[in-house]
């Protein structure tokens, strides 16, 4: 089983890639452009078969490694 | 029927003759692993098929060298019974195809070539080729190769002193990346290749096996069409975390007795570590392809054996020490696998469980490897340079040198380098040579890298022996002296005459320079078809060159430290003016001859000025290069933040002639200097003095010495601020 | 007095602060390496600059939890002064024994060069070898220096006088121009309440001999041993 | 409108971040962990307002600037 983990910074914790790659993507000519934020994509393959136990257990690491709650934020999917 | 078709043999990269050797050598035809084998043996990078023949003129010997070309680096003595370990290796083509993991894993190569010897790592050098400015990729590419070298060398620890970087479009399509490491290894704990001991342990360290870099050593010896896109597939990914953990676990195992042999993987990864290692030992290998740690399912005999994954080693170890050596792999966490045994046979052999997934005999496959005596045509004398007319004033030519692509501040590059991480560097990025301290010693090493491509272009001969010359140079101004160096031939397609002579030239002044100032190559790299679509690169032979230093902290810097000090100039001046920078960014040409370099003068100027340095007897030393007199004044001028009156004829040959041989000194003491230069028979003249805060000619012309750092520092950050 | 600097995979300026602690101490400090739950009774830990772990991740996060790290964090609490440098900062930010993070560089480049600080107050064990608001010369090296933190926790730092460096100008004025990272306030490194736990991203280590360039960083060590 | 990029490692090219995430969990005691792989995400505001347009921009700046082609995949989901 798969668990789909999204980490992205909370909002109004700044983001200095988001905002250079905004400001690069200005410097290519891209128009239009209000905002950009970058996070982390975790995929992790896990032996878990019961869905139920397989969130708990991403919830743990994100709580204990992943993710810096402090500043971010995560959003977990599980897919069998 | 036949399995490998001509189409198969070509795709490897095999000329139909070199095949014919192949199934000669097998006495039938090979399956598709053999075949890859030999195709990745015999390439051009590997085989050095195109080039032996005239690197075997090189001069590699001196009292002082330990091992020369052929190990996995050079070794000299350095004295109190330790050594210098170095090499230079080029990653041209994956730089160019992705320049942060190409130049990354380039420095992880050449800082494997370097520990697989038993040294530490003490210090990087980057010598960097790129396209005109202009060129849409230029940007992108600097910034990649850059972020990559330094990525990978910043993570791992060792610092990265130096290097150089030129502009030219004609490296639009093939840039160069060439890495240098030198380590410290005590005198008589160093590791070599040779396997020995039949029935020992064949042992594999490191990172698992995937499929980087399949026909990785055949690519870097393709030259590149439109379609090299395809190839991207084979770039591989650095981990110079792994890197350091592999480092410190040899290092750990190499403090015991446990290695019999020891081989890092590099191009052709498996393939040329277990070849190279049976036929210098001149025994078999036999390897189980199942026990090999790999990250992927179904890899086959092939992938595993053409792999090129990164942060890998191969070592034959002490039937006794097998579980002290294991025990220090897995508490760095490492894989460590012990995946064959040396035989007696003479053979390589692979076993994929009990079936024979490839056998050759080994002496063959290196002794019959192809080797080339290509035809070459000698580059036509360039003649006496045109004529150049020039309106402007002497400080607004040196404004526009100083702020010119290949003259501009490389600081914007340096200070994305760890330069200080180990603790011993005494002299950063900035000056002639880096000097770095020998860990608990106050002894230190100097390291420089350099070659003047315009200069090769017009003369290979002359070029050759400049790049060379230049070297010995640099280490001399810091006050080393200068021991040997290793050297990175990057150039076109060998199997154009033209191409092959201008390789053929720049050997030949290398050797006479090498033996003229006792500097002898003890490692080296080629790196051949630099070419798109049929136009070379300008031939570079990038020189890497190491010196010693009884007392790092006494070499010698570039700055002008005092208000008074008087400014001579050693080597004759005659103001050529053919091949040179203002030639090219003031009059837009590039013709002429380069500047001759007499080698006895050379000698003898380089030897004065080190004595001098010794003697504490100048404050401030710059040798002369591109841009000539009036640059290395203005860089000592910044370097020391100190501006400096000189009374000089004020020609443009005068003050931008590159004639050769030649540093710019200050000193307290100007008579006591041109005395001891008129006795040793050495050119010197008074040509100015040090003080205020602008640079003057003659009384006349001036520029502010902050405004000429404004120009020369703003440069390079302003082109990389321009559009991704 | 006797320190001990840990050693994580992947960091590389252990050797470095080692022989700096070894010049002003007087003697070696001993090196932990970080599986190891226990360490010796020492007056001073180092967590040293590198890059724990390849800086995978987020820099610092898988070094706060090796085994070591719990004894670290429980003799900062019973009041043993620790230092962070660099990697060791994001470490002890990220171990909780600071608060804040450290961000990726505003202009997302490695940046390796002298920088000049403020020094803050001077009563710390770590600055009390320095003048309060003295500049002065350390290197930096890194790209994830950019220090963050909410406004209450800046307040704090600010009023509390936690603030034990600033990056500044040679006149010690604290401008943009002399931020080399984005970091908040120009914060280069900070205290704990307590005042025995100190995180900064420049390297004293770097500076404490005269044949390197500067001496400034050797205030700091010559501190902790008297 | 937003677009939501996933940027992730080729197949077969080695991610030495999620080796040592991997690691690191398993050092934590988590158990039954097949594999890690860690890619970005990036969100972007844009001002555009048709969604066929939207993902074409967004393509063009993965292709210039957010992916490494050579090395990475990219998917954009387009969200009004
Ligand atoms: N790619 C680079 N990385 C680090 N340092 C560099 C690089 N390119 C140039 N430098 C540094 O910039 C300075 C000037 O380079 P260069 O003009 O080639 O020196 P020289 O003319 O004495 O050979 C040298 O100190 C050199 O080490
Ligand atoms: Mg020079």
């Amino acid at each position: 089983m798969k668990a789909r983990i999204h980490i992205t910074l909370k909002n109004g914790v700044l983001d200095p890639q988001g905002k250079a790659i905004e400001h690069a993507l200005g410097g290519l000519g891209f128009a239009g452009i209000d905002g950009v934020r970058q996070g982390k994509f975790i995929e992790i393959d896990l032996a878990e078969t019961d869905p139920g136990k397989a969130r708990e257990a991403a919830d743990a690491m994100c709580q204990r490694l992943l993710a810096n709650v402090v500043i971010e934020d995560y959003r977990i999917d599980i897919d069998e | 029927m036949s399995n490998i078709t001509p189409e198969i043999v070509a795709e490897h990269g095999l000329t139909a003759e070199e095949y014919d050797k192949v199934l000669a050598i097998m006495g039938r035809e090979p399956n598709m692993t053999e075949l890859g084998i030999f195709s990745v043996m015999w390439s051009e990078h590997c085989s050095y098929k195109s080039s032996k023949h005239w690197l075997k003129t090189l001069p590699t010997t001196a009292d002082w060298v330990i091992c020369g070309p052929g190990e996995n680096a050079g070794v000299i003595d350095i004295g109190d019974g330790q050594a210098a370990i170095f090499k230079m290796e080029s990653h041209n083509h994956p730089s160019f195809i992705e320049p942060y993991q190409g130049a990354a894993t380039g420095v992880g190569g050449i800082l494997r070539d370097v520990f697989t010897m038993g040294a530490r790592p003490i210090a990087n050098m980057n010598a960097l080729r790129f396209g005109h400015p202009d060129d849409p990729n230029t940007r992108h590419l600097v910034s990649g190769v850059v972020a990559g070298i330094g990525g990978y060398g910043n993570c791992i620890g060792v610092p990265t002193v130096g290097g150089e970087t030129n502009f030219d479009p004609s490296y639009n399509g093939n840039i160069l990346v060439n890495a240098m490491t030198v380590g410290i290894a005590d005198r008589d704990k160093i590791f070599y290749s040779a396997a020995a001991g039949i029935g020992n342990a064949v042992v594999y360290v490191g990172s698992k096996t995937g499929r980087d870099g399949i026909h990785g050593a055949t690519m870097a010896s393709a030259e590149f069409d439109d379609d090299s896109q395809d190839k991207r597939p084979t770039v591989q990914v650095g981990d110079p975390f792994t890197e350091k953990l592999l480092l410190e676990a040899c290092l750990e195992l190499m403090a015991t007795d446990a290695i019999v042999a020891i081989q890092d993987m590099g191009a052709a990864g498996l393939t040329s570590s277990s070849v190279e290692m049976s036929s210098k030992g001149g025994v078999g290998i036999e390897l189980d392809i199942d026990e090999i740690p790999v990250r992927e399912d179904a890899m086959t005999a092939y992938e595993i054996m053409l792999s090129e994954s990164q942060e890998r080693m191969l070592m034959v170890i002490r039937p006794d020490a097998e579980d002290a050596a294991r025990a220090i792999f897995e508490k760095w966490e490492l894989d460590f696998a012990v995946i064959g045994r040396v035989t007696d046979t003479n053979r390589l052999v692979l076993m994929e469980g009990n079936a024979v997934a490839a056998d050759i005999p080994v002496p063959p496959l290196v002794e019959n490897a192809p080797e080339y005596d290509r035809p070459w045509v000698a580059t036509p004398p360039a003649g006496a340079p045109s004529p150049v007319e020039i309106d402007q004033t002497p400080m607004e030519i040196l404004k526009i040198l100083m702020a010119s692509p290949d003259l501009a501040s490389r600081r914007w590059i340096w200070e994305q380098y760890d330069h200080m991480v180990m603790g011993d560097t005494v002299q950063r990025p900035g000056g002639d040579a880096a000097v770095v301290r020998i860990h608990g010693s106050a002894k230190g090493l100097a390291i420089t890298t350099d070659c003047t491509p315009r200069y090769c272009v017009a003369d290979p001969v002359q070029g050759g022996r400049q790049a060379v010359a230049e070297a010995w140079r640099n280490l001399t101004a810091v006050g080393a002296t200068p021991l040997a160096i290793t050297d990175n031939m990057n150039f076109g397609n060998p199997e154009r005459p033209e191409i092959m002579g201008q390789f053929v030239g720049c050997i030949e002044g290398m050797v006479e320079a090498c033996k003229a100032l006792d500097f002898p190559v003890v490692s080296g790299n080629v790196s051949l078809y630099n070419e798109t679509n049929g136009s070379g690169i300008l031939p570079t032979p990038a020189i890497g060159g190491v010196g010693v230093i009884d007392d790092a902290a006494r070499s010698m810097t570039i700055g002008f430290r005092n208000d008074g000090d008087a400014i001579v100039l050693i080597g004759e001046t005659r103001g050529h003016l053919g091949a040179s920078l203002l030639r090219r960014e003031i009059a837009g040409k590039t013709d002429g001859a380069p500047p001759p370099v007499d080698l006895a003068v050379e000698r003898k100027n380089g030897d004065f000025i080190r004595a001098r340095i010794a003697g504490h007897t100048v404050t401030a030393c710059h040798d002369v290069s591109d841009g000539g007199l009036l640059v290395a004044v203005a860089e000592m001028a910044l370097a020391g933040d100190l501006g400096a009156e000189l009374s000089t004829p004020d020609t443009p040959e005068w003050l931008f002639g590159e004639d050769q041989g030649r540093y710019v000194v200050a000193t307290p003491e100007p008579e006591t200097l041109l005395a001891s230069a008129h006795e040793a028979g050495v050119d010197a003249q008074l040509i100015g003095k040090c003080g205020g805060k602008t640079l003057t000619v003659n009384g006349g012309n001036s520029i502010s010495v902050t405004i000429l750092r404004g120009v020369h520092e703003s440069w390079l950050p302003d082109f990389m601020a321009g559009p991704a | 007095m006797n320190a001990a600097v840990i050693v994580f995979p992947g960091s590389n300026c252990d050797r470095d602060i080692q022989v700096a602690l070894a010049a002003s101490l007087g003697s070696a400090p001993e090196m932990v390496w970080h599986g190891e739950a226990s360490m010796p009774d020492v007056d001073l830990i180092v967590v040293p600059g590198g890059f724990s772990y390849g800086d995978y991740l987020r820099s610092g996060a898988m070094a706060a939890h090796s085994p070591v790290m719990r004894e670290v964090v429980r003799r900062a609490n019973d009041g043993v002064p620790v230092l962070g440098i660099c990697n060791g900062f994001q470490i002890l930010t990220e171990a909780g024994l600071l608060p804040g993070v450290l961000m990726r560089n505003a202009g997302l480049r490695f940046v390796c060069r002298d920088v000049d600080l403020r020094v803050g107050e001077n009563k710390s064990v770590f600055t009390r070898h320095y003048d309060a608001r003295q500049v002065i010369r350390i290197p930096i090296a890194h790209n994830e220096g950019n220090y963050s933190t909410d406004p209450e926790t800046l307040a704090r730092l600010e009023g509390e006088g936690r603030v034990a460096f600033r990056y500044c100008d040679p006149s010690g004025a604290v401008t943009d121009d002399a931020n080399p990272n984005g970091s908040l306030a120009n914060i280069a490194g900070i205290l704990n309440e307590n005042g025995n736990v100190l995180g900064m991203m420049p390297h004293p280590e770097r500076l404490a001999e005269a044949a390197l360039g500067g001496t400034d960083g050797r205030a700091m060590f010559d501190g902790l041993a008297s």
